[in-house]
Order: C-alpha cells, then sequence, then structure tokens
C-alpha cells in the first residue's frame, strides 16, 4: 500500500511534465512539501519526446536531467506516477485528494537491470515514439526515464510472459498481483499541470492524414528526427522507408480554424522552422523544405531563427493554407492549393508532409474533478472561482516551453501563497 | 398503417418524364419495401436550386420554398418533408435556417405568403431521403429485406456536393462520407476505393461551362475506373445526370472510352430487395447497366 | 440600367467594402477573410482551369476599393455552388453564398456581363421555374441554346443530339414539354403574386440598409 | 566533528557479482583504498543492503562511504545518506554494460573495476560534509526596482506571500507604459473589448498594503552585498539616500519605444499626423477626456481615416533599426483600431502588416477587429508622404502583387520595444589597439561604437560591473528554454519587457514567476543553500588566502559575479551569490580555492588512485574529465544501451569544465597517463552549458595546455577536448575508442613508473 505524507501544508502538482516538475521544484526549493503527481509510468511529459528545442537547437533530456537531479537531492518531493486525481474535494487551504495509482506489477526493488525485458517475448506499441515502432511488454520508457524502473504492461499479466518476467527477476522486483488502488492525501493548494495534446489529425479530413501514410504530425516527426526514435535518426517516410527529402510543412493544422481550433497555438511555426534544420541537418543542400502558412509567428527575438531559415535556399515559403492532400502514382503526397501572393496555383509533390497540428489543452479530454473555470477552448482560466486550484503551462494556454515553465513558476508562488497562509493560521 | 410517414417533396427533375424520372421510380419501390409511405405535397413548387441566385434574389428564392413548408404543415401535419434532390434538399434547409434565424426575413416571406393565401405556423423538418433510411431506419433495418444482395459487383459511390455540403448527413464528414458506401456494402456489393467521392460535378455550369464541367466529370469517371468500379452509384439527380449523359461527348474530346452506368442508390436497394428491371428504373439509364438488368432477370 | 450602377457608385463614393456590405447577399462576410486561399484552392473549377480572380482574390480587391476589377471578374460566375470553400473556410465565411451575392449584386445594377453564360442560365432557369412555378426541362434547353441566335442554338443542339436521344429512349425527355405540355402548379397565380410581393420587399430591404 | 572512519560497499547485484571478481575489489578497497571497513552485499540497493550501511552509520560510526555499485545517478532513494561524505564507484553502467562479457575483456574489465573501487576510496577520503556558511544574512524584504505592471505584480504578488517589498519607482507616479494606455488589449474571453488599464486598482491596492513600501521620484544609488544581505542606497527626490536592507532584488523597469525619429521615411517629425503607439494612446485619452472623437493634431479636425503600419523599424535585417519583433504591437494596434470603429464605424481603419501576430487567443482579438470592419492588407510600406492634413502611405500589396497607396488622417507607427536595461557590462571598452588584436572574435573594435553609456540602473557594487548582465539586443533574459529565470547575478530577477519583449498580461505572468524566485532566493541565502542549478548544495567555496597571489582570475571568471576584491586586493567570495560551478576552483593557478565535497584534491586523488601499468603492459590508460551534467549522463546511458567502448579509459565526473584546473592534466600525464580527454558542452551563441560561461572558460585554459606538452615533449594530440550532448549516447563510445585508437598509435608515456 503506498503511503503518503501530506498536510494541509502540502501542495499538490498534477502532472508531472516540464510544467508540473517546475512547479513542483520551485515550490520545494523554497521549503514547502509538494505530492507530483504523474499519468504515465515515468516524468518528463512531451517535451522528452522533442528532439531538440528552438531556437537554440539543444536537446530537453539536458534541462530533464538537471531537473532530475534538483527532484533526487530534494526530500521535500513525493513523485507518484501512473497515478491520475479522481476526486478533490474540500477547499482552499484544505483540500481532500483521491488519486488512483494504476498498477506497475514493478516494485522498488527494480535495478532497471533488464533481465525481465530479456524474458518477455510479447511485443506492444511503443508510446514513447507515438507508436512508430513496438518494444517490448516488460520495458524501461527511455533512458532517461524516471523513476528508473521497469514496467510490465497489463497485457502480459496472468500469461507465461508476465511469469516468464517473473521468474527473470532476481530481486523479487516482478509483482504480476499488484492491485489498482486509491490513495487519499489532504493539500492546501493544487497546481493542474496536465499539459496539452496535438490536435486530432484526423479529424481536418482534406489532409487525408492516417489515410496517406506520408502525411504525419508535428509531433511524430520529432520522433523520426530524434537518434533515439524508431528510425534511429534517419528521416525515412513511413510508406516505404525512402529518406523524405523534400519536406512540406502545412502550418496551422488545425489552428486558428473556427472548424477546429479557434486560437493560434504559438508554437508551431517556431516548431516547423526548426525541423526545417532536421531536414538540413540530415540531408544537406539535397535537403528541400517547403513552409506554407498564412502568418510566420516568431515572436521576438525568434525572429532572428525566421530569418535565418529564411536566409537559407533549401526552404522556401509560401503564403497559403493547403486546400487539399492528394497522393500520386508514388505514393507522394501532393499539396493543392493557391499561392496568395500574387495568385499562383499548384500541385506540388512531396515525400513527406508534415501538420504543424496545433495545442489543445489535455484537460480538455479529461474531466478535472473539481470546479475549475476553463474557457471555451477547454484551457484553464486564471479566477478567484478556482480557489485555492491554479493552472500551470500549457493547460492554462498554447504555450511554448520557455513560456509554459514561467507559468509554472508563477502557479507555484500562488499555491505558496495559499499554504503559508494555512501556515500562519496554524503557527 | 405504413411504419413511417413523410411529406414528399420530389422535385422537378424526378417528375414522370423529366431527367430524373427512373430516380423516383426506383424511389418508390424502394419505399414499397421498407413500408414507407410518401404522400407528395400537393401542389409544392421549384426550390429556385442554387443557380437561380442572380435572377431570383434572396427573398423570391425564400419565398418559393417557404410555399412547400406552408403547403406541407397545412395538409400534411406533423410530417417531416422529405426530398430525394440534392438540390431540393439544400434549397429546402437553407430556406427553413434563414428563416429560423432571422425574424425580419421570416415577415416579409410571411408577407409574400399571404399573396398566395398561405401562412407558416412551423416549419416541418426537411429531410434528405438517405437521411430517412439511415437515420430513422439504419442500416440493420436497410438490410433485413435483401433478397438478392448484388455479390461481387463493384461501385463508385459518388456523394458529389450537395447531398454533402453544407448540411452532410449528420455523423459524416465533408471530405470522406462513407455512407454511400456502407449502403452498397449493405445489399452485398463492393464499394471500391474512389478518391472522387466528394469532387464537384460541374452542376448546373454543365450548361453554362460546359468545357470545365466536362473536365470535372472526366476526373471522376477516371478515378471511378481506377478504383476498379463497374459501376457509379450517387444519391443526386443532378451528379447522375451529368456524369452519365456526357461521357459520349468526353470521350470524343479526349479520346477516352467511357461507357459506365451510372446508377441511383434506391436502384441498387430495389434490385437487392428482388425488384424487377423496370421497378428500379434500369430502363431510365442512358449507359445501360446490362450487369444489372441480368441480375434482375435471374 | 447601368445608371444603376452609377448610382451606387454615387452613394459609396469610394467605399466599395461597404457597398458590397450593404447591397451583396452575405457581402458583410467580405471583412473576415484572413486571405489564408483555402476558398481559392478548394474551388473545383479555379482548381481545374482557373480564372482571373479566386474568392479570396476578389475578398481583397474589394478591401481595396477596386470597384472596377470586381465588377469586371469572371470569378463569382464560376461556382458550381459545390460548397467546399463554404464548409473548409476557417473564419466560417459562407464564400459560396458571398460568391453568388456579388455575382447577382453585379447583375442587379446591370454590370454582368451580357454574354456570361452563367448568367444567362441562371436567369433563364429562374424565369423557367417560376413561369409554372415547376421546371420545363425542355424549354429551358432550348432557351440556353438559342440563346445566341437560331444558328448557334441548331450547331450546339446537334452537339448535344445524342445527349438528348439518349435522355429521350430512356424516358427523361419529354418532347412535349417544348410545346408547353408540362408540369404545372395549380396556383401558378399565388405565386406570381407571392414573388412579386417578395421582389418588392427585397428592394426595400435593400433601399433601407443603404 | 567526529573522528573519520571509512567504508567500502561492493555490490554484486546485476551481474556484477557474476561478470566481475568480487574478493579482488574487496581487496582493492581494503589494501590500495585502505577503507577501515569494506562489506560485499548481493544487493546493495534493497531494504536489507540499506539497513547494513544505515547500521554501519550508527553503530559502526562511519563517516566516509564509497559504494561502488551502479551509476551516482541511478537507485538515489536508496543511497540517501545525508548526514555522511558518500562516493559512487560506477561499476555497472560504467564497466560491466560497457564491456562484452567475453574471456578476452575479463582481465581489462576487472582493472577497469578496481581502478574504480580505487578511486571511489580516494575521493570520499578527500572529501567533508560541508556545514553550510552561517554567516550569509537572511534578511527576507523583496527590492521591486520599477513601478510598472511588472513591478507593480511582483510587490502584490511578494506581498501575498507574506514577505515585505520596497518598491522604487522614478518617476512621480505608479503604472509605467500601462497609465500612459487608454484602454488595455483585453484579457479574458470572449476577447472582444478593451478593457480599463488597470493601473488605477493595482495603485489603490499598493497604497493599502501593509508590507509594500514605496518610493517615487527615486532610482538606486548603491547596490551592495550579496543575497539574504544587499544594503542598498535609494535617491531620493530630495537628494538624500534612505538606506534599505533587502533579500533579493527583482529589477521590472520596462522598455521604451523604439525613437520614431528614426524613421523620417515615414513621415514621423514631418507631420503632426504620424504618430507612435504612444502618441494615438495620448490623443485618445485627450479625446475620451473631451468626449470627442480622435482628432488630426494637425488641425484638430476629428480624423475620418488612419493607417496603422506595423514593424515599423522592427524585423529590421539592414541593421539600421530593431533585428527582432516586440510581439505586442500586433494586439496593440488591433486595439487602438478599435478606438476609432468603436466610436464611429465609417472611420476608414488599415492595418499593414507582414506577418500578423496575435499569439494565443489574441485570433478572437483579431478576429473581432475585422468584424468592426478594421481592414487588414499584408503589405510593405516603402514612405509616407505627408500632404497638408492628410497622407499618402506608399506600399507594395503583397497579395495583389501590385504597388499602391492609402491616404488617411492619421498614421500609426508600431515601433517597438527598447529594454531600459541599463549599462551594457559585456560590451567591449574602446581597448588599446595592442589589446584589440588579442580581443577575442567577434568582439572586433569596430563593433564598438561611441555612443552616451547609459545609466547604471542597480549600481551594484560587484567587480564585474554596475548591472545585469544582457543576453541579447540589450534584453537581460535567460539563455535556458528550461529555465527561463535563470539569471546571472545570484537573487536578482528581473521581470517583464526588460527581460524580453511581451505585453501587459505576459508581464504579469513574467512578473509573479519572478517573484518566486526571488522569495526561493531569499529563503536559500538564509540557509547557506546554492542556488539554481545545485539548488541546496551547502558547500562553498574555500580560499587560503596566503597562497593567494592575486591574480584576479577567479574574479574575473566568476559567470556569476559572486566574486569581489577586498581592499587589500584579495579575492571575497559571497557565498550567497555563489552557483557552486567550480570555475574559480579550475581558474586558480594556486590551486587555493576548493570546496568541502569537490576539490582540487577529491579529483585529483581519484587520478593518483589509478594503477597505471608499466610501458610494455600494452595497457594505455586515459583519463576522461567529463561534465556531470550531460557528457556524464551520456556516458550512462550509453552503459544502458550497452554500447562498449575502450576499457583503457577512466572516467571522472566534474561539476563543468569550468572547474577543469589544469594541474589534473599535467598531473595525470606526470602519472604516466597516456592521454587525457576532456567533455564538456557546447559553447559560442547558442551555448548548453548549465553555468553559462563554464565550458568556455574551460576551454580557453585548456587551449594553453598545448604549450605544457610541448614542454613535456609530448604529442599535443594526447590532450583532446570534445563537445558532447545528453544525447550522444551512441556516438559518444565511437568517439572514445577513436581518440584510443590515436593514443595506441603514439609510443606510451615515457613518466609511466615515475
Amino acid at each position: 500500500m503506498t503511503s503518503v505524507v501530506a498536510t494541509n501544508q502540502t501542495i499538490l502538482v498534477v502532472g508531472g511534465g516540464i510544467s508540473g516538475m517546475t512547479a513542483a521544484l520551485e515550490a520545494a526549493e523554497t521549503g514547502k512539501q509538494v505530492v507530483l503527481v504523474e499519468k504515465n509510468p515515468y516524468l518528463g511529459g512531451r517535451t522528452v519526446q522533442l528532439y531538440r528545442y528552438f531556437p537554440k537547437m539543444c536537446h530537453p533530456t539536458c534541462g530533464l536531467e538537471i531537473n532530475l537531479r534538483r527532484l533526487k537531492a530534494n526530500p521535500r518531493i513525493q513523485v507518484l506516477t501512473m497515478a491520475e486525481v479522481t476526486g478533490i474535494t474540500g477547499d482552499k487551504g484544505a483540500y481532500n485528494i483521491s488519486v488512483k495509482l494504476k498498477p506497475r506489477y514493478v516494485n522498488e526493488n527494480c535495478t532497471a537491470c533488464g533481465e525481465c525485458g530479456k524474458a518477455v517475448k510479447t511485443e506492444i506499441d511503443d508510446a514513447f515514439n507515438y507508436n512508430l515502432g513496438k518494444i517490448k511488454a516488460a520495458y524501461l520508457p527511455s533512458s532517461m526515464a524516471y523513476p528508473q524502473r521497469y514496467v510490465i504492461d497489463s497485457s502480459i499479466v496472468g500469461t507465461a510472459d508476465g511469469e516468464a518476467a517473473k521468474a527473470a527477476c532476481k530481486y523479487n522486483a516482478v509483482d504480476l498481483g499488484m492491485q489498482e488502488e486509491v490513495v487519499t492525501l489532504n493539500a492546501g493548494a493544487i497546481v493542474w499541470a496536465t499539459g496539452w495534446q496535438p490536435y486530432d489529425a484526423t479529424k481536418i479530413v482534406y489532409y487525408g492524414y492516417g489515410r496517406f501514410k506520408n502525411v504525419i504530425s508535428n509531433v511524430e516527426f520529432e520522433r523520426l528526427a530524434d537518434p533515439h526514435g524508431p528510425t534511429g535518426g534517419k528521416i525515412l517516410r513511413p510508406s516505404d522507408g525512402k529518406e523524405a527529402k523534400n519536406v512540406a510543412f502545412i502550418q496551422c493544422a488545425g489552428s486558428r480554424d473556427e472548424n477546429h481550433l479557434r486560437h493560434c497555438s504559438r508554437f508551431c511555426c517556431m516548431a516547423s522552422l526548426k525541423q526545417t534544420h532536421y531536414v538540413q541537418e540530415a540531408f544537406g543542400d539535397a535537403g528541400k523544405s517547403t513552409i506554407y502558412y498564412i502568418d510566420i509567428r516568431a515572436i521576438d527575438r525568434f525572429e532572428d531563427f525566421y530569418q535565418n531559415v529564411k536566409a537559407n535556399p533549401n526552404v522556401s515559403f509560401i503564403k497559403s493554407k493547403v486546400a487539399r492532400i492528394t497522393e500520386d502514382k508514388d505514393s507522394n503526397p501532393v499539396c493543392n492549393g493557391v499561392n496568395v501572393e500574387g495568385y499562383k496555383r499548384y500541385a506540388t509533390a512531396h515525400d513527406l508532409v508534415v501538420l504543424a497540428l496545433g495545442m489543445e489543452p489535455s484537460v480538455k479530454g479529461i474531466e478535472i474533478p473539481a470546479e475549475v473555470m476553463s474557457d471555451s477552448s477547454g484551457f484553464i482560466m486564471a479566477d478567484p472561482a478556482n480557489a485555492g486550484i491554479f493552472g500551470a503551462g500549457c493547460a492554462t494556454n498554447a504555450l511554448d516551453v520557455n513560456r509554459a515553465v514561467q507559468s509554472a513558476t508563477a502557479a507555484a508562488l500562488r499555491a505558496i501563497q495559499v499554504v503559508n497562509k494555512v501556515a500562519r493560521a496554524e503557527a | 398503417m405504413a411504419r413511417k410517414e413523410y411529406a414528399f417533396y420530389p422535385g422537378c427533375s424526378s417528375q414522370k418524364g423529366a431527367s430524373a424520372s427512373n430516380y423516383l421510380v426506383s424511389v418508390e419501390s424502394m419505399c414499397k419495401t421498407l413500408d414507407i409511405k410518401m404522400t407528395e405535397i400537393p401542389d409544392w413548387n421549384c426550390c429556385g436550386a442554387s443557380v437561380s441566385y442572380a435572377e431570383s434574389g434572396e427573398l423570391p428564392r425564400i419565398a418559393m420554398n417557404a410555399r412547400n413548408f406552408a403547403l406541407a404543415e397545412t395538409n400534411l401535419p406533423g410530417q417531416d418533408i422529405v426530398a430525394t434532390c440534392a438540390a431540393c434538399w439544400l434549397g429546402s434547409r437553407e430556406s427553413k435556417e434563414r428563416l429560423e434565424h432571422n425574424s425580419g426575413l421570416m415577415a416579409d416571406t410571411q408577407t409574400a405568403l399571404k399573396e398566395a393565401g398561405l401562412q407558416i405556423k412551423v416549419i416541418p423538418e426537411i429531410k434528405h431521403m438517405v437521411e430517412v433510411l439511415i437515420e430513422d431506419l439504419g442500416y440493420d433495418e436497410l438490410k433485413k429485406p435483401v433478397k438478392k444482395p448484388l455479390q461481387g459487383m463493384k461501385f463508385a459511390g459518388y456523394v458529389g456536393c450537395q447531398t454533402n455540403r453544407p448540411f452532410g448527413i449528420s455523423g459524416e464528414s465533408f471530405e470522406n462520407p462513407m455512407y454511400l458506401d456502407r449502403l452498397i456494402e449493405t445489399v452485398g456489393g463492393e464499394a471500391v476505393k474512389f478518391d472522387q467521392k466528394v469532387t464537384c460535378c460541374g452542376g448546373a455550369l454543365a450548361f453554362s461551362e460546359p468545357e470545365k464541367a466536362q473536365g470535372q466529370i472526366k476526373d471522376i469517371i477516371e478515378a471511378a475506373y481506377d478504383g476498379g468500379a463497374e459501376m457509379i452509384v450517387t444519391p443526386c439527380p443532378l451528379c447522375q445526370a451529368n456524369v452519365e449523359v456526357y461521357q459520349g461527348q468526353i470521350n470524343k474530346k479526349y479520346g477516352t472510352k467511357f461507357d459506365i452506368p451510372v446508377l441511383y442508390y434506391s436502384q441498387l436497394m430495389t434490385l437487392a430487395y428482388g425488384g424487377s428491371a423496370k421497378e428500379a428504373g434500369l430502363n431510365g439509364n442512358v449507359v445501360r447497366a446490362r450487369k444489372l438488368e441480368e441480375f434482375a432477370g435471374k | 440600367m447601368s445608371d444603376m450602377n452609377t448610382q451606387m457608385a454615387e452613394r459609396y463614393k469610394n467605399n466599395f467594402l461597404k457597398e458590397i456590405e450593404e447591397q451583396a447577399e452575405m457581402g458583410e462576410w467580405v471583412k473576415m477573410c484572413m486571405q489564408c486561399g483555402l476558398c481559392s484552392g478548394s474551388c473545383p473549377t479555379n482548381f481545374h482551369s482557373g480564372w482571373d480572380h479566386p474568392p479570396q482574390e476578389i475578398f481583397m480587391l474589394i478591401r481595396a476599393g477596386k470597384r472596377e476589377e470586381v465588377l469586371n471578374a469572371q470569378g463569382m460566375y464560376m461556382c458550381t455552388s459545390c460548397y467546399n470553400c463554404y464548409v473548409r473556410c476557417p473564419r466560417k465565411v459562407p464564400v459560396t453564398h458571398v460568391m453568388h451575392g456579388i455575382a447577382e449584386y453585379a447583375y442587379r445594377i446591370g454590370r454582368a456581363p451580357k454574354t456570361q453564360p452563367t448568367m444567362h442560365l441562371s436567369k433563364t432557369f429562374w424565369t423557367n421555374a417560376t413561369k409554372n412555378g415547376r421546371v420545363n426541362e425542355v424549354q429551358l434547353t432550348q432557351s440556353l441554346y438559342f440563346k445566341d441566335g437560331i444558328s448557334a442554338g441548331i450547331k450546339k443542339a446537334m452537339e448535344m443530339q445524342s445527349v438528348a436521344l439518349g435522355l429521350v429512349k430512356a424516358g427523361r425527355l419529354n418532347l412535349l414539354e417544348a410545346v408547353g405540355i408540362a408540369h404545372k402548379c395549380k396556383d401558378v397565380k399565388g405565386i406570381h403574386a407571392m414573388l412579386a410581393k417578395a421582389k418588392e420587399l427585397e428592394a426595400k430591404r435593400k433601399e433601407a440598409k443603404a | 566533528m567526529a573522528e573519520t572512519k571509512t567504508a567500502a560497499y561492493i555490490c554484486k547485484g546485476c551481474e556484477i557479482g557474476t561478470r566481475l571478481d568480487t574478493a579482488a575489489l574487496v581487496k582493492a578497497a581494503t589494501k590500495s583504498g585502505k577503507m577501515n571497513l569494506v562489506r560485499e552485499h548481493d544487493f546493495l540497493c534493497s531494504a536489507d543492503g540499506v539497513a547494513m550501511i544505515k547500521n554501519d552509520i550508527e553503530n559502526e560510526g562511519v563517516t566516509h562511504a564509497a559504494l561502488c555499485a551502479c551509476s551516482r545517478r541511478a537507485k538515489t532513494e536508496a543511497f540517501n545518506f545525508p548526514t555522511i561524505a558518500m562516493s559512487r564507484g560506477n561499476l555497472r553502467e560504467g564497466v560491466i554494460w560497457i564491456r562484452p562479457d567475453t574471456d578476452e575483456a575479463r582481465e581489462t574489465t576487472q582493472e577497469m573495476a578496481e581502478d574504480y573501487v580505487r578511486m571511489a576510496c580516494a575521493e570520499v577520503k578527500a572529501m567533508t560534509v560541508p556545514p553550510g556558511n552561517q554567516k550569509t544574512g537572511a534578511v527576507k524584504t523583496l527590492l521591486v526596482v520599477g513601478g510598472g505592471m511588472s513591478g507593480m505584480t511582483s510587490a502584490l504578488e511578494a506581498s501575498k506571500a507574506g514577505y515585505k517589498v520596497v518598491l522604487v519607482e522614478k518617476s512621480s507616479a505608479l503604472g509605467g507604459w500601462a497609465a500612459k494606455l487608454y484602454k488595455r488589449v483585453p484579457t479574458r474571453e470572449p476577447f472582444k473589448a478593451p478593457e480599463d488599464n488597470g493601473v488605477a486598482d493595482m495603485a489603490a491596492r499598493i497604497e493599502a498594503d501593509s508590507n509594500i513600501k514605496v518610493y517615487l521620484n527615486a532610482t538606486i544609488a548603491k547596490t551592495d552585498g550579496a543575497p539574504g544581505r544587499f544594503k542598498v542606497e535609494i535617491a531620493v527626490e530630495s537628494g538624500a539616500i534612505a538606506q534599505e536592507d533587502i533579500g533579493s532584488i527583482i529589477q521590472a523597469t520596462g522598455f521604451t519605444l523604439y525613437d520614431a525619429n528614426k524613421l523620417p521615411e515615414f513621415g514621423y517629425g514631418k507631420s503632426a499626423n504620424v504618430v507612435d503607439q504612444a502618441g494615438l494612446e495620448a490623443l485618445a485619452k485627450t479625446a475620451a477626456a473631451a468626449g470627442k472623437p480622435i482628432c488630426r493634431p494637425s488641425d484638430g479636425q476629428p480624423v475620418k481615416s488612419v493607417v496603422f503600419i506595423q514593424c515599423a523599424g522592427q524585423r529590421d535585417n539592414s541593421g539600421k533599426h530593431l533585428p527582432y519583433c516586440s510581439g505586442f504591437c500586433c494586439n496593440t494596434s488591433i486595439k487602438q483600431a478599435t478606438y476609432f470603429k468603436d466610436s464611429n464605424p465609417d472611420i476608414d481603419t488599415v492595418v499593414l502588416f507582414t506577418d500578423l501576430r496575435t499569439p494565443g487567443n489574441g485570433e478572437d482579438f483579431y478576429r473581432s477587429a475585422q468584424n468592426r470592419g478594421v481592414v487588414f492588407s499584408k503589405g510593405v510600406v516603402s514612405q509616407v508622404v505627408p500632404n497638408g492634413n492628410s497622407c499618402t502611405v506608399k506600399f507594395k500589396d503583397l497579395i495583389l502583387n501590385e504597388d499602391t497607396e492609402a491616404h488617411a488622417d492619421l498614421v500609426v507607427l508600431a515601433t517597438g520595444m527598447v529594454p531600459v536595461s541599463g549599462v551594457n557590462i559585456d560590451a567591449p571598452v574602446v581597448a588599446a589597439p595592442v589589446e584589440a588584436e588579442t580581443a577575442v572574435e567577434g568582439e572586433a573594435p569596430k563593433e564598438v561604437v561611441a555612443t552616451i553609456a547609459p545609466e547604471s540602473i542597480l549600481n551594484l557594487t560587484y567587480r564585474q560591473g554596475p548591472d545585469m548582465p544582457q543576453f541579447k539586443h540589450g534584453f537581460t533574459d535567460s539563455h535556458f528554454i528550461c529555465f527561463p529565470y535563470e539569471t546571472r547575478r545570484t537573487g536578482i530577477y528581473t521581470a517583464g519587457p526588460v527581460r524580453r519583449p511581451m505585453d501587459i498580461m505576459q508581464a504579469q505572468e513574467d512578473a509573479t514567476g519572478a517573484a518566486m524566485k526571488a522569495i526561493q532566493a531569499m529563503e536559500n541565502a538564509g540557509l547557506g543553500k546554492a542556488a539554481h542549478p545545485r539548488a541546496g548544495d551547502l558547500s562553498f567555496p574555500t580560499v587560503r588566502l596566503e597562497g593567494c597571489t592575486q591574480c584576479k582570475r577567479c574574479t574575473v571568471e566568476c559567470p556569476f559575479g559572486a566574486i569581489d576584491e577586498d581592499e587589500k586586493r584579495f579575492p571575497l567570495f559571497n557565498e550567497s551569490r555563489c552557483r557552486r560551478c567550480g570555475t574559480c576552483m579550475g581558474a586558480c593557478p594556486v590551486r587555493v580555492i576548493s570546496f568541502e565535497n569537490y576539490s582540487v584534491n577529491t579529483v585529483g586523488a581519484q587520478i593518483k588512485a589509478v594503477d597505471v601499468p608499466d610501458e610494455f603492459s600494452e595497457k594505455p590508460r586515459i583519463l576522461i574529465l567529463a561534465c556531470e551534467n550531460d557528457a556524464y549522463p551520456a556516458l550512462d546511458m550509453a552503459g544502458m544501451n550497452r554500447h562498449a567502448y575502450d576499457p583503457y579509459v577512466r572516467v571522472i565526473p566534474v561539476r563543468c569544465l569550468g572547474s577543469v584546473n589544469t594541474i589534473w592534466i599535467t598531473d595525470a600525464l606526470n602519472g604516466g597517463y597516456d592521454g587525457v580527454m576532456l567533455m564538456g558542452c557546447k559553447h559560442g551563441e547558442d551555448y548548453q552549458c548549465h553555468f553559462v560561461k563554464g565550458s568556455e572558460l574551460g576551454r580557453y585554459r585548456l587551449s594553453k595546455v598545448g604549450d605544457t606538452l610541448k614542454g613535456m615533449n609530448l604529442e599535443t594530440d594526447r590532450v583532446k577536448d570534445i563537445e558532447v550532448a545528453i544525447t550522444d549516447m551512441a556516438t559518444l563510445p565511437q568517439k572514445i575508442n577513436e581518440y584510443a585508437a590515436l593514443i595506441k598509435s603514439f609510443p606510451p608515456s615515457p613518466f609511466k613508473g615515475f
């Protein structure tokens, strides 16, 4: 049975992505008690699934390493993974929260030696790589995974494979009898940092995502470019494994569209500009990128980044919302539309089309088990009615990583304001 | 007492001797089998169709549709209006929407209607025949009466525009609606891959801009052949006519050898329900559907 | 008629956007366009053959006050009413209707080219449909073919002969309609009265706006 | 402190026991490691193993423990013994996982493991548990410089958390830029109507807040000290000086609009009817006050047509104007356009832009303006020609692809933000030609423009300069994506547009985050704890002044300006400014600087602990000094993914390349090592060093090692420095092997056996 130490001076942080980790760390490094709840078996959220960050082209795992070291060094944070908040009662300063813990089937004895993974035959979709590949049903989600502990997929529990995993473990770390449990805890304030999800590309039917193999999403493209992704960092298109040297990026795939997402998702322009670097990095001058856009939104110093990409002769910009993607005989996706700068019609074949999918809040998908004000897009609003519950990061707005962390740092203070008040009252 | 009753709005093209008369024939047979009672709206009039925009102006066009609403409501109270023609359906639904969202427009319309001694109280629901089949009955109900599944026959389900946009069938996408394929499968046929299923046939521009329209029609028919289809199926009279009757001209112009029958879903269903070639109105097809004629004969 | 054109030009001075917003059906949507070009790219006729000004460009021309370019444009007559632009527009602009509205307005103020085939079709169709309350397909076809005079008509008719023949054989073209033996509404009188009133009110509404 | 008792623990789990001869490892720990207590365990991280260690600490009095098991990055929850000095010998990720399980490999693998055991023992013996500095101050008052939206927000949020605040504003009233606004951009759904600028309300709340002390017409005359013990002198209107004890500081000094006088081509200065965004706000306020429509400055006639020119003097790549985008101006112009449309829909209102930038819900605001009839045109303006009371705006319409023009009663230029960030302490001073030659690349003297230096804002007494180091385009932003509040002046944070171009909403969020960090800095300073990225580290640099030669390298190089010089010109360490990166330690030529848990000795001892075989053994030894933030994790992950590398390398993690003292390299070479490889983070413009300049400074130092090698007449390639990213887990082993191959191509080091 998992035990959680928490009082009304504790801060609950929901979501272990970079926003949630930041909120938790900033609060804990200010001396507060924190419980961090994450639904995945590991921390880091979507950022760890990115190959590089704009505009520095540095690696998200670099920042994650620092944050994990801060976390390991800090006794004030208790982390619950594979956990979801199922109920919140009470009020500002005195919440009572119930958290559902899914069984990992691996206990703290695990040394991540990997013997169970070797023993298991069954393969499952590799969720970490957006199902672009397969992994064993006993797995470590990634080399950076924290907790550094294996996970046994429930699909093999009660099967011979499950038993094989158990038998392979010398440390009694595999516990197939583990049950789902619900723990309850107190908290004075709650930071809701459940992040975002890419807009469902299949809803933009005229782009053929799901029908055309070589039409993929921007988040999937990150995995293709990542040396630790399913293709070992080679940019190969799904249909035939051919090198995708001529890549089209379609901006506002879902965003700025009253039939889909009304808001501008802010990060996608920069993300696509960044991804043209991946194409250049992989193929040099043989790599060609085309960005179809309405407005390029490279705000503040990001403008420099945009200007550099613009100066690259291998990247072209077309002001146009692509109207339709078709497929030619060689399964090349063909972008059809009109370049509105001077009205030029085009029907251009590319090796690969990347949809710059917009951002929608994950909270849209889930029920927040409490009364929380959110706007019509599902983003959590700053509102007194939310009492001691504060949104952070992409749960509150479409933000890039940098701004999400800012938001999370602010949220940490808002939570501290509440628990400090509790402390003064209890003192 | 039939299990379902509707106020029927056949539309000009579906009348006897008109360009879609065979559509009407097959719909009647189909409804008979499905025990659907369709009562024609007395003295209904033309919907104006989208092409009349230039001359008509908004109010007169809407008045025309409003007249049908009033007639249906007075003579067939409580019954939904069902159209088989995409244009009629669209024209009516558009009018209904605008009237219900614009009180000024409604007032003016009533004034105009008064001239014809009519008035609107409530506007009935406007349905396309396909909605009746899919939503009011459902695929299972449609499958039950199937006596002779159209085994091994390949069809390209051509939805076209106005049955699909801007309103469309609920739960279906504008870009890749699946219902026609499902209908084909319901009666035992095979729906082939057909990436032009919602491409425009040129509509009324088949008259005014034949080159452009026929260019589009050519793409549609080619795609049907590419998908391996033996026949094209559609829910729309104009699509049916345009795609069927210009094949000869297109062959002349482009040197193609098009000779593909274009049918209504109602014709397939009638046949699958064991109806005769005549009941299915196959004699009304300009490009004869030999294979189906034989099938009906068996 | 063309003085109607000058009247309007006068009334709205150089504010063509306002002119369209007030006079053309759905014209008030023109300002909402963000120039993404999705409509132009989605248009089947434009995609197929292209023409002088696609929808999004016509909207821009209107905002730029280019009255002549717009009223002389071919674009709005190329609409097949397929509603692709309408359902896709990220700003929910009812592009199809706006294009119809502009066409209708151009026609109303006498600026639609006399020979514009689609306008002719539109006009003919409406006249035909409202004469008896229902369309007389044969007369419709005839009047379309003979719009450019007898000889041209016969020539067209010859081209179309095979098509017509096929339809007749299939019982889908009733030649009797040619001589007016065709489907009619009973209350044609009522319909005409209704339409007369509607037209009158329509004119009033347009006036009121200006 | 109790007497020292050392212990080594050898884990046999995870195949360490089967792959290695652990008895020999025990011997190594006992004999060469000279540990008082040595134990083996089958599964050291198990509850039982941990209990064993705990028992040794509590009952056997163990004060120093070398845990020889897995990587220091693994099993940290289990191996958590805060009361003792602890080192980790990496036998798993560092040895058996990067070596093939073959007979040929067994011997070298075993040697590797024994060395790592010796190294762990040597390291821990050189360490002590940092007690933490008691001298650091514990003042818990926040200073906020700047009374605009950002400053007011920081003050109110900090107060709400229970902290005292001193708010200093140089003008006579609070509000800053926001106070100049007629209305502000909407902040809530439906994002349609501009809102009240909100200044009055906030000012009133500050007025009423007993935690907040406000100085108006005041500036900072002097800032001395460090987090937790700043002494700040405030120059007030009377000319008098007020003293305040401060714990941490937020600089929210905002921005000024880019000077439109630099845009004569747009008619500014030529016609009164060409204004910038501030000018328009002023017109709108006057009009509103008089209950009149907005009027033309030239003749006071109501404006009938207005044109907004976006990116005026911004996004400029000619080098003449601002290269960046100020982000807020699109929404501001949209807002200003609504001023006109809402008062009279018939006013022609045109916005000329190239990319309209309204991120997030700004899109709704954009739509609402279009709905009001504001016309947006994608176009590039070439010229504004004033004629009488109106102007002609000449531009290229990019959609209609033609040169055209618009006529307007009023033209508004969106000129963007210039940060008020004080003195640029990194600006190259006009240098003497001799030095100019030696100047670092990219700092060519020609870039030194003789402009009047702006006045300092903080007037820090820091040795490295009076203001915050600037990042790019004069903004004092953080360079880190993951750590937007990273600062090079511990306990001093910038917030709002001085940090990065932003709108009011973002500025308020930013100001709240900055308040969080500032409060955290005060709390940790009081406890003697380090700030990010070594948060919580209680160690701090100590210096043996008697050995100091006053070379000033430490004071100059410290990336955080933590070290001043006392009146006797000795380095004066300010612990609570220090980030514990060790750059000073690496810089010190006489090695008088050290930390309790990281010193020249903790690493030097490990280097010496390695058994260097003689020249005939054909077993070279290669020392790898790897940055613990990126290179070391990459090596770990190489192990986790079983990427093998050369058995002759010995890896020692370092805090940062900047902390590498060249003595380690010369010691290694003198000790018979055949080569030394250094692994650090990327430096340069997109540097990835978590200590900002650490890897750069480290590399600069290493560039000098060549001479040393020549002096020892060794091949200069024996010392190699490579740039490593944390993701290099697959490529890093290759690089190591290539380097090892190169070393093997050299004759053995002549220094072996000495």
